[in-house]
């Protein structure tokens, strides 16, 4: 098969797979009898036509940086992290623990306290998974699979009789005190232009995007990125040179978990102020396709995740404005992840077909 | 233009959420406006939806229940022009209308109604998440039980701890066969969407069953005993009738202000007996009277009739 | 029109796989009941015409004729269907079933399994007994040794009731005396009026069991010859396409002090199989140590835990300083910075990234050199890159591109920078494993040359080769390895050949060489 | 716990672990031809709707069971078209695959009934109602056996009854004949399969194609035995579990069985946390009795109760190589 150039591997193909899925998200909404231009226009306008809408679509664009740069760090190393919503959430606990132990004086410290709690609790979850993996060879994918559930229980567990604050109903943690809140877009000088109103996206977006370049930084220009790089590309070689397998493993996957677990600090702490049932909703999840998406690059991941933090905030948008249900989000992100994770054969076979037809003329041309 | 939250299990969960569309509707029917609606899919979206309803100008807005309770603290204040109504739980702000219901007296005549009805002497409760709310309906509905008949046994169950426990009928199903298994002939489901799933498990096994908040009487026709009444319907009519002018504060809704009660109809006409409304309607005047006064379980989180 | 007479008759096939023209326009005959040989250089297609044969690949154009019918094979079965069976270079047997299961796999008797089993047994026992091919029905394939597992392949193919046998390189992975049992069985096969097609590397197998051979080239047929009337030395210049001269040209050694020194390694594979038995020697500044043997008997596993990618019992020494054999230090990094430089034997498996670029690979087991840094946190690429092209423009890699990733390399030239990326880090020690595979003749000689001149520089050379040629014209000193153990060193100027493949079938050769281990 | 508590439990066991024994029995033949399956969860949830839809539009529990497997093979084709066709990632089509069903459950069921995504409660014809055994009632007084036979053995849906008759069933198909023999082989060495003259491609699409037809089975039997109708994301997790049952019964048919009968177990177990404090004289959180299935499979990933070797050449993609 001929090879494609590097400018359409690089972006045509995950182009072109976006336009497959969007293709198809527009026949299904044809089936259930609603107009995708509609759609498309309700969801526009509700992410991106307001500074309230680009509050949301930022707010989540920067849970998804965070996981999609998870998964992306695990795939260097040929590791398929599917635990970024069980290490998300345990983030979670480990911000809302930092927040709730001390009545924080300015939120400059409580955020960086938090930040490491994430992390730390975050590859604290991941560890497990990486260390059955790195020394027992038990697939990464199942393990993470089933820490995904178990991190579940313990939440419930936690908020429902440890966290949970005395008279209380639902299962969540106590609010996290007033020096723990931290800046939104709309008390940003500057920002504050834009956003007038309270919106959710906050000061962790920054963060985010800081993280975005950390992991460009560590895994292209450091010895342990080019080593996290060989490893996943062949495990036989990396032994060859000199590169610990288990260490591997265990750097990558608790960089995983780690960036997993900060998204914690956009969503718990700097939206809900609390520690809340399922609090990564899927972000976790998501992550996979951003990271799909964005070819396993940081500036792709961050790309990604601008367009699936539309989708999200549009896709709400959608369930709050016209009759289609809010799961066409759902429908979306799947065919997403089809398209660019499972059928990219296919999409390359394609366009490999379509070059070697302009590639015909232009011989039969000359 | 008015606005209304349902609660996770959606508004078509028979029930609870139900009751609110049903009350939303009737407005709209009857003064030709319309609404604006929006249904949970997670916890961590509350604020979001709250937000964006009171953003786009829906006032006011109600939502369906306590959950809401601790985000609309913090989302009220910003939009100090938008009235708000939540049901389920008190919510001290000036522009939020808290409406609460008192279930342990609607629980405490179903509770009656069961106690009559069972030929076992074992009756079984089932509630959806654990939380106070709804052990004062359980603890309600034994002590209308017990009153009916006090040799009879209880069997209370609760679904889960999670929301998750509203939208669960498989796990409301298998409960319901346990409690047959253990002598139950009649079963009350406080359970939101989960009641479906011990409606029909009951109807499957040939026992009878008590539906909650709205009239669910005629799900399994012949085999629902009766519905505890919540008039969630009227809380969301009246809430939308009142409009921009909705009165901060809390209202509670009792019996006296029909605002709980059981329901007949000619679904389960055949299953209560005139002896049996009669005793349960007797009842009922004494309560409003206050004559008989219904233990309620969230005033000192205990219960005399049943323990949890 | 066809020959009737003929088992087989390919005509005019071509096939490319992308840029790879694997078969250019080929046409060969093969008369029934001979064994016909073909060889070639690797890569030369030979693999590839037979997977034709055999419906593994469809060919882009050509023609087969089977028997003198002109017939399609565009998958297995139909191969199978016209009575042709193959033994691949890799057998294809599922490891956890039986003897047995494999060989009914697909040539089932109805949808039930007990019938075809129990008839199975009985053809088994008939057919063991008619070409002495005894396997235990029963058994694993995993409890079965090589040589019992190719077996299985043949009695698979002779289930199917094959009268045409090919088999691709049946004796690389065979003990001597295992290939003389497999030619035993050919033999056999052939009295019974069985074709068989050989394909081999080695010519002294061509010369004693086939009657006639074809040569390949680059993807072409260049000749087929009658055996009887050709020679090695004929053949030889045949495959290659011109005189073959393997000579290298060096001065002679002058060894210097001991640089390694190897006491008593043993090494266990991961199914705790010891494959090396306690090996013992030492390599001196200036020397070239060539380890001769057929493939499988240790020297990979020798390579891997001297390169520290294996761990190992024993001792080594490198300049007198010990070094760990397992644990802390024993890895791939510690060796090199011991002063190791390791050409691995199979470059695409271990020695490249093959999606990594030119300089990335370039940098592969050196990331840690100092040079390659800008500061504690960061590698400096530019000076990888400068580094890169310097190297690649002094081994002559083609093109000279540190940004090309190395799988758009010919295998010569992956094999430059390999070699490059090794010899240039100025190592004591050098080990180099099967530094010529797939690799052509100008390139194997340039990377002979480098090694030679490494030597001169008073280094310390450790070569595994499968190539006798090779070893008997760079080492200064020849070791035999066979089952895991050394059976003998031999000055390469007082040795032959026929001496090496005696010690290499595990005997003890007649004259004793010098340079015995200390 | 007296003997009615544990027949109680016992007969919910056996309803809870229907529909993981049909999914892991699903995943067990995918698996073994080679292709990882982590969309059992996304085939169930789609078979479940469609049979909740068509069962109560058509008024058939049977045309309902046919759309319920015939909405699982789309699914299971798509993914044999990633996984086989293209090459592509099995792990990451089932994962696309799950929510994809996920969404279009949802979408389809709102669209065609406008309850949120539920369908309409189903009754009578439109469901599979509980099959008394022959002798069940009179049976019922001999001791101990009796109230077993009547309580725990009798008295459930046909779909049941057929899951446990498919455990042999598959064992057999594996062991005794010809495609199994085939389909096993595929999944350990699909070289060998190609080279003896057997399609590759071929035994994995039908291995797929089962696998669409019993998830197709568990999906129906959601929601049209265990429950009266479809409602969003029903199966919870299943999926997941059966997957986990699959590894922690090694990928055999027999010991799926088992498998299932204990994660079953657990889930009724949950049920009922007063039965587990009165047996362990111990209050025992009920997310610990949630976790409990995946926290049993990741020890015996982890190799502490033998080693779960999955087949050897599962979730590669086939590729024709010398
Ligand atoms: N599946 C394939 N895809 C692409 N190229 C291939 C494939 N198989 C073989 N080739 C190429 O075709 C050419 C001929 O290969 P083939 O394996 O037939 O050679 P061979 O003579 O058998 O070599 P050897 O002696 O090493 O086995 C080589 O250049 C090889 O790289
Ligand atoms: N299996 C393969 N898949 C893709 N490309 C291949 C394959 N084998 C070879 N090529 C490419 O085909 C080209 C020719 O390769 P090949 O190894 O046949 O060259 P060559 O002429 O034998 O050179 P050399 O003698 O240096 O090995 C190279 O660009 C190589 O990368
Ligand atoms: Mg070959
Ligand atoms: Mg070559």
């Amino acid at each position: 098969m001929d090879r494609l150039p590097r400018w359409a591997d690089v972006a045509l193909v995950p182009l072109v797979s976006l336009l497959l899925a969007a293709i198809i998200s527009a026949l299904v909404l044809l089936s259930i009898g609603q107009s995708p231009v509609e759609a498309f226009n309700v969801m526009v306008d509700g992410a991106l036509g307001s500074a309230y809408g680009w509050g949301y679509t930022l707010y989540y664009t920067t849970s998804f940086i965070f996981t999609g740069l998870a998964v992306t760090m695990a795939f260097h190393a040929g590791l398929f992290n599917i635990g970024g919503e069980g290490q998300a959430q345990l983030g979670g606990l480990g911000v809302a623990l930092v927040c709730l132990s001390l009545p924080w004086p300015h939120w400059t410290l409580a955020l960086a306290a938090a930040t490491l709690g994430a992390a730390v609790f975050g590859a604290a979850w991941a560890a497990i998974p990486a260390y059955l993996q790195a020394k027992r060879g038990s697939h990464i994918v199942i393990t993470t699979i089933m820490f995904n559930y178990i991190a579940a229980a313990v939440l419930v567990y936690l908020l429902v009789d440890v966290l949970r604050p005395a008279g209380q109903m639902d299962p969540a943690s106590a609010r996290f005190p007033e020096g723990a809140k931290l800046p939104t877009l709309d008390t940003i000088p500057g920002f504050n232009l834009v956003f007038q109103k309270a919106v959710p996206a906050n000061v962790t977006l920054f963060i985010a995007l800081a993280m975005a370049v950390v992991v460009w930084a560590i895994l292209w220009r450091t010895r342990l990125g080019y080593q996290i790089r060989a490893f996943g590309k062949s495990e036989p070689a990396a032994r060859y040179a000199g590169i610990n397998p288990v260490y591997i493993i265990m750097v990558a996957m608790l960089l995983s978990g780690g960036l997993a677990g900060m998204m914690s600090i956009n969503n718990v702490m700097g939206e809900a102020e609390r520690l809340l049932q399922n609090s990564s909703e899927g972000a976790g999840f998501i992550g996979i396709a951003v990271a799909l998406m964005g070819r396993n690059h940081p500036i792709g991941v961050v790309l990604a995740a601008l367009l699936f933090g539309f989708l999200y905030q549009g896709g709400a948008e959608l369930g709050l404005w016209t009759s289609i249900p809010i799961e066409m989000r759902i429908v979306v992100q799947g065919l997403v992840i089809l398209f660019t994770g499972a059928l990219d054969v296919m999409v390359r076979m394609l366009l490999t077909r379509i070059f070697g037809l302009f590639r015909s003329q232009k011989l039969g041309a000359a | 233009e008015p606005a209304i939250i349902f609660d996770l299990g959606g508004k078509f969960d028979k029930s609870f959420n139900e009751a609110a569309f049903n009350g939303a509707e009737k407005w709209a029917k009857e003064t030709g406006g319309t609404y604006k609606e929006l249904e949970m899919q997670s916890e961590a979206q509350r604020e979001q939806a709250l937000r964006r309803l009171a953003e786009s100008g829906a006032n006011p807005v109600v939502m369906t229940g306590f959950a809401f309770g601790d985000v609309l603290n913090t989302v009220a204040p910003d939009f100090p022009d938008t009235k708000f109504a939540i049901i389920d739980m008190v919510v001290e702000q000036p522009n939020v209308k808290s409406v609460v219901f008192t279930e342990h007296e609607g629980s405490y005549l179903v509770g009656m109604m069961a106690g009559l009805a069972s030929k076992t002497g074992t009756v079984g409760f089932i509630g959806g998440m654990d939380i106070p709310l709804i052990r004062r309906f359980g603890c309600g509905y034994a002590q209308g039980v017990v009153a009916a008949n006090p040799d009879a046994k209880v069997v209370l169950n609760m679904t889960g701890t999670t929301p998750a426990a509203w939208n669960d009928p498989v796990k409301g199903a298998e409960l319901a066969k346990g409690q047959k298994a253990q002598g139950a002939d009649v079963i009350y489901a406080a359970a939101g969407g989960t009641g479906v799933g011990v409606l029909q498990a009951a109807a499957d096994e040939g026992i009878l069953s008590i539906g909650v908040d709205s009239n669910q009487n005629g799900m399994h026709p012949g085999m629902v005993l009766t519905s505890m009444l919540k008039r969630v319907d009227v809380a969301v009519y009246n809430a939308f009738m009142e409009g921009t002018d909705l009165a901060p504060g809390i209202n509670v809704l009792d019996l006296k202000a029909e605002g709980v009660g059981y329901a007949m109809d000619e679904n389960n006409a055949s299953l209560v007996t005139p002896e049996m409304q009669a005793a349960v309607d007797a009842a009922a005047e004494k309560i409003k009277a206050g004559e008989l006064v219904v233990h309620d379980y969230m005033s000192d989180n205990t219960c005399p009739a049943a323990t949890f | 029109m066809a020959d009737s007479a003929l088992a087989i008759e390919l005509k005019g096939i071509s096939k490319a796989f992308g840029p790879v023209q694997a078969n250019k326009d080929i046409n060969i005959a093969v008369p029934r009941g001979t064994i016909h040989g073909i060889i070639g250089e690797n890569g030369a297609g030979k693999s590839t015409l037979m997977s034709i044969l055999y419906g593994f690949y469809k060919a882009d154009a050509g023609e087969i004729f089977v028997g003198g019918q002109l017939t399609a094979i565009p998958d297995s079965q139909s191969a199978i269907r016209a009575g042709i069976g193959m033994v691949f270079q890799h057998f294809k047997l599922v490891q956890n079933f039986t003897v047995l299961e494999n060989i009914i796999l697909g040539a089932e008797e109805g949808a039930l399994l007990n019938t075809s089993l129990a008839k199975a047994r009985q053809v088994l026992a008939d057919l063991s007994r008619d070409y002495e091919l005894d396997v235990e029905p029963d058994a694993l394939i995993e409890d079965l040794s090589v040589g019992h597992q190719q077996r299985v392949e043949i009695l698979k193919a002779l289930y199917r009731q094959a009268d045409i046998l090919i088999l691709d390189e049946p004796t690389g992975v065979l003990t001597p005396a295992e290939a003389d049992h497999l030619f035993r069985i050919l033999k056999g096969l052939k009295d019974q009026g069985k074709t068989i097609i050989l394909i081999t590397h080695k010519l002294r197998e061509i010369m004693e069991a086939t009657d006639n051979v074809s040569v390949m080239r680059r993807g072409t047929m260049v000749a087929t010859v009658k055996t009887a009337e050709t020679s090695p030395e004929q053949l030889a210049e045949l495959m290659v396409g011109r005189k073959v001269l393997l000579e290298v040209e060096k001065k002679p050694a002058t060894p210097g002090a001991v640089v390694l020194k190897v006491e008593d390694l043993r090494v266990r594979d991961e199914h705790k199989v010891e494959r090396l038995k306690g090996v013992s020697f030492d390599i001196r500044a200036g020397e070239i140590l060539g380890i001769a043997g057929v493939a499988g008997n240790g020297q990979s596993e020798l390579l891997a835990a001297l390169g520290g990618m294996m761990r190992a019992t024993g001792r080594i020494t490198l300049n007198n300083a010990d070094l760990p054999l397992s644990g802390k230090g024993s890895d791939g990094q510690s060796r090199r910075n011991a002063g190791i430089a390791h050409v691995p034997e199979d470059r695409h498996h271990y020695g490249l990234i093959l999606d990594f670029t030119a300089w990335e690979n370039v940098a592969f087991g050196y990331f840690n050199e100092p040079e390659y840094q800008t500061n504690a946190l960061f590698m400096n690429n530019e000076a990888l890159r400068e580094d890169t092209r310097r190297k690649m423009e002094k081994f002559d890699v083609r093109p000279p591109n540190p940004w090309l990733p190395a799988k758009s390399f010919s295998g010569g030239n992956q094999q430059k920078i390999v070699v490059a990326r090794e010899i240039e880090q100025n190592p004591e020690l050098l080990l180099i494993g099967q530094p010529t595979r797939g690799v052509d003749i100008g390139a194997i000689e340039f990377i002979h040359k480098q090694i030679v001149a490494l030597r001169d520089q008073g280094k310390a050379i450790l070569l595994v080769s499968v190539e006798l040629d090779e070893i008997m014209s760079l080492s200064d000193r020849i070791a035999v390895m066979f089952d895991g153990q050394l059976m003998g060193f031999r000055d390469p100027e007082k040795t032959d050949e026929r001496e090496l493949g005696m010690m290499m079938a595990g005997m003890t050769g007649q004259s004793p060489g010098k340079g015995e281990a200390a | 716990m007296d003997y009615a508590t544990l027949l109680q439990l016992l007969d919910s066991t056996l309803r809870l672990a229907t529909p993981l024994l049909l999914a892991c029995l699903a995943g067990l033949f995918s698996e073994r031809s080679g292709i990882f399956d982590i969309g059992l969860e996304g085939k169930m949830l789609a078979a479940a709707m469609a049979s909740g839809a068509v069962a109560f539009l058509t008024g058939s529990v049977w045309l309902g069971l046919l759309a319920g497997i015939g909405a699982s093979l789309v699914f299971a084709l798509i993914h044999g078209l990633a996984s086989i066709t293209f090459r592509g990632n099995q792990l990451i089509s089932g994962v696309a695959l799950n929510f994809l069903a996920a969404g279009m459950t949802v979408l389809v069921a709102q669209r065609l009934f406008g309850q949120g995504g539920r369908t309409p409660p189903l009754s009578g014809e439109a469901r599979f109602n509980p099959v008394t055994l022959p002798f069940a009632e009179s049976l019922r007084e001999v001791p101990v056996l009796g109230p077993l036979y009547y309580e725990v053995i009798s008295g459930h849906s046909l779909l049941v009854y057929a899951a446990l008759g498919l455990v042999p069933l598959s064992w057999w198909v594996l062991n005794r004949t010809r495609f199994g023999l085939r389909l096993r082989a595929v999944g350990e060495n699909p070289a060998a399969v190609d080279t003896a003259g057997v399609s590759v491609v071929g035994l994995r699409f039908a291995a797929v194609a089962i696998t669409g037809v019993l998830c197709g089975l568990a999906g129906a039997y959601m929601a049209t035995a265990l429950q009266a109708g479809f409602g969003k994301d029903m199966t919870a997790g299943r999926g997941y579990i059966a997957l986990a049952a699959l590894i922690f019964a090694k990928w055999r048919p027999v010991a799926a069985l088992w498998a299932c009968l204990l994660f079953g177990f657990f889930q009724a177990l949950a049920l009922r946390p007063d039965v587990v404090e009165a047996v362990v004289q111990m209050k025992v959180p009920v997310p610990f009795l949630d976790a409990l299935p995946y926290i049993l499979t990741v020890v015996v990933l982890a190799g502490f109760i033998g080693k779960a070797i999955p087949p050897r050449a599962g979730g590669e993609p086939y590729v024709k190589e010398r």
